[in-house]
């Protein structure tokens, strides 16, 4: 039997090889072992060589490295824009913009934003989880102090129009944080032209290692920023610890390759993912989560009517590994804001799969899961009592 | 996250259901019994041919999570060979600690019971 | 010309070639690239494999693997003990005790401390860095919420006896948070017998990779925590962010060969320690600011009389890799609080250097440091005033 | 860390200072100007040999950071053959530039001044 097809790739992408060739090197090479902070010329080589990786990090968007702070992840990145400029600006104002689509990092930020006395204004995401500019339009005020939207949703892959906001919130002096964990990297992004603030991303979502992230900060944003973590004075003194070099040098290699091949890959992932689409239409009752056009080219969202997804989910396992498309894969298993927000009922939710593809996955690939999905699907359809494609739909 | 965690006695429930589907009508008369509850996910039809007050064969039918579909499989194939009395005594309990059924999910169970105690009033009625 | 000796392992270890082994197959090995909380196989697997490392890092100080956090390091474990404590439990008291002679990364979580409202208690450390248990002892109130001591300092190596502070804060319900960031792994430490409530501790100083930490919670710390960062919950929610398998299982690997090999090691660097400050007394002039007992085995903290550390540093730098006596690996240089608080002036604390030693340290190496820096002290002594050492001392 | 960044230049002048030391009382009658300002890591010495009001040979002593000692070589380096009535008017600041000292560093060279000026009086006194 062959290897399962991986389509998980919005939870994290392998590893790239070169991305891990880089960081056995650095995990090995002498001259990158010593703290990037010391002195010595051990020390002042890991540095150097992490400031190149961190030019690379910051071309992927079109940021200043000299304004690209590296931090744990997305995750960290998110927080420390939120928690971080909420804190640091809260004499400025305490009203806030974000949307209930948003990735949990961002939802709990904002939360934690309103225990500690701010308003948190929530948009109701219209399309796929996105928000449309004009909505934040509307909710931005003289004492909005941050708007906090996503580049690209992490259920559904629809991308959200940012320019109109970028500009909005310049024009207000608003400071504007994208949550741009799932597109950096396999679209085009400009924090100059967008007029995005902070951008956060993180290198394991486009090839690099787990655990290291970045978020690319405008002057503005800069200065206003309050560390989440105290110490050395690393990252400007904006985000202390001792930098991990092998992280940052195979988060530099991932992210020149992700530019290297950002345009065919958006084009041959979004022919693969039609490609999966119509093959899954064998199955028949198969719905589309995910918008068709405005949309990350690898991310697929569907359900199937009839169809319980925890069931689904355990039938395709020996043949694809994919997430279940209510819940991102996240530690704790809530059923998924966005999708009711478009008007699924809980059982269709439940029904729903994001199926995810990347650098590696290929037309052979495509057909295979379909394959191994469409025959799961027709099997619990089997087993279901009469009329359960009317019920769960 | 709790799913995705299934001892192996599920998986093979669930990947090997001798009992899912129907009863030929020419073996018999077939009587049903069907409950749901689609909040707590699950839906189940449990399909019997009788004959003296005993069960000759039994299948089923369900919508829900892997555990649910397994907990099925099981009833079913030990309804096969009991009398149609001891249909309303039969027991979950056991059933749902050798399938190690998280707790959050044994509610869903009742919803078998349910269908269970329908079989049996259909059973009486039809008799 | 022979490469130069490596004596900064304070500042931070080589990583371990077997550690970088089993990093490179986390990197690449096709099961072990999916994120640790997808649900389908792949993601379980890197969930099992982090729980077995998470139990391995956990042994090496006799911590409850169900209670320890891992995090980005030592600098965030600090940062989340004395900020997620304090800011969790604020209603309960607004005392805090440390001592100025921290690392940054708790002094400076301290001032946040102070901003946020707390007092916080600073005491000066009596012993090359360290506080005695009578000055803790002194400074708890009814209302201290948190004590917060180094185990060992990572200037001077000074050792903290922890038992009889553990013992108090026990008695008095007061949390004790304990920076274990250079000792732990090298010398044996237990939680539970210490009477540790939060424990912080790195993998990159004892042979693992740079950017994995870890934070050891007693139950009652544990439920004390505010997250510093949210989101989809990992770590118990307590430190949200994709888990980082190939870091969390080298972690895994650093801290099973520290234990392994602990014993072993303490007896022979302490020897390859004092070998080092025996063949530096040709140098005279040489003064001592580690103390000769209590002392972490591979740390020597000295200081030559007439010699300027910068100069020092260049002048030893193609034979030595070492860092100055009065910054520890920091992105900032500020002259050493420790040393000045043991009596040094400024032109002496700008004499000392920090020679440290580790796993890959030999006889051969300490003897080849030794003569590089005794050639080069007396070289700079040469060329200074006269009289120069008894003015610099 | 701003330490332990230098240009090829200081390394240069630190590692082989060709005017470090003393000059050969033998040689004539050696003439001393020295400065110090150990609050900012600086101590100066520079010893010259003169003959008709010509330094024919300078060497320095010093203590303090690479870019002082480097900026002392240059400086006895430059002293020789200069006039003495020049002493006064040497300047530090394009020596400063080409050794790219920072600037929270500028201070210390003000004491190669000053022990310049000493040197410039006591030639002086002593003429
Ligand atoms: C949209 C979005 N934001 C943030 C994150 C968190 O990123 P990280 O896992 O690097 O913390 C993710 C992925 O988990 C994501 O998809
Ligand atoms: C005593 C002490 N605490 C904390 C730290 C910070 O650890 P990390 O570099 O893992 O953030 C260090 C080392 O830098 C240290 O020596």
């Amino acid at each position: 039997m062959s290897a399962p097809v991986y389509l998980d790739y919005a939870a994290s992408w392998p590893v790239d090889p070169r991305v891990a060739e880089t960081m056995a090197q650095a995990l090995t090479e002498p001259d990158l072992q010593a703290n990037p902070s010391s002195s010595h010329p051990g020390g002042r080589r890991a540095a150097l060589a992490i400031e190149q990786a961190r030019r690379a990090v910051a071309a992927l968007v079109g940021a200043d490295p000299a304004r690209l702070l590296l931090t744990s992840g997305a995750t960290e990145s998110n927080n420390l824009a939120l928690l971080g400029v909420a804190r640091g600006r809260r004499d400025r104002g305490r009203h806030v913009i974000t949307s209930r689509g948003e990735h949990r990092a961002v939802i709990d930020a904002c939360r934690q934003l309103e225990k500690e006395g701010f308003e948190v204004t929530w948009l109701k995401p219209v399309r796929a989880g996105c928000v449309d500019p004009g909505q934040v339009l509307e909710a931005l005020r003289k004492d909005t102090l941050l708007v906090s939207v996503m580049h690209a949703n992490n259920e559904t892959g629809a991308l959200c129009d940012l320019a109109p906001i970028g500009a909005a919130c310049r024009a207000r002096g608003t400071l504007l944080h994208v949550d741009a964990a799932q597109g950096a990297g396999k679209l085009p992004l400009d924090v100059e032209a967008l007029g995005v603030d902070l951008l956060a991303f993180t290198a394991h979502k486009l090839g690099g290692p787990k655990g290291i992230g970045a978020l690319a900060c405008s002057v503005r944003a800069l200065t206003a920023l309050q560390p989440l973590q105290f110490g050395g004075g690393q990252e400007q003194g904006l985000r202390s610890g001792t930098s991990a070099t092998h992280q940052i040098l195979g988060f530099g290699m991932a992210a020149e390759l992700a530019l290297q091949h950002m345009h065919a890959e958006a084009e041959r992932l979004t022919a693969l993912r039609e490609r999966l689409w119509h093959r899954l239409q064998a199955a028949e009752g198969v719905w589309r989560n995910s918008p068709a056009q405005d949309c990350l080219p690898g991310t697929l969202n569907l359900g199937f009517e009839g169809v319980e997804g925890e069931s689904l989910m355990l039938a395709i396992q020996s043949g694809v590994w994919a997430s279940s498309g209510s819940a991102c894969a996240s530690a704790s298993a809530e059923p998924s804001y966005v999708l009711r927000a478009m008007g699924l009922n809980d059982l269709a939710c439940q029904a729903s799969l994001r199926l995810s593809l990347g650098r590696w996955t290929d037309a052979a690939q495509v057909d295979r899961a379909a394959a191994v999905i469409v025959e799961a699907v027709t099997r619990l359809r089997e087993r279901a009592p009469a009329g359960v494609r009317s019920r769960i739909r | 996250m709790a799913t995705g965690n299934y001892c192996t006695e599920v998986r093979d429930l669930f990947f090997t259901p001798a009992h899912a589907g129907d009863i030929d009508p020419a073996a018999g008369r077939v009587v049903r019994g069907e409950a749901e509850a689609l909040d707590r996910t699950a839906w189940v039809v449990f399909a019997a041919l009788c004959r003296d007050g005993q069960v000759i064969e039994a299948r089923f039918r369900a919508w829900g999570c892997p555990h649910l579909l397994a907990a099925c499989e099981l009833t079913a194939a030990q309804l096969e060979g009991r009398s149609v009395a001891e249909l309303a005594r039969f027991s979950l309990a056991d059933l749902a600690g050798r399938l190690q059924v998280p707790a959050e999910k044994l509610g869903r169970l009742l919803v078998i019971e349910d269908a269970l105690l329908a079989l049996a009033a259909s059973i009486r009625s039809s008799g």
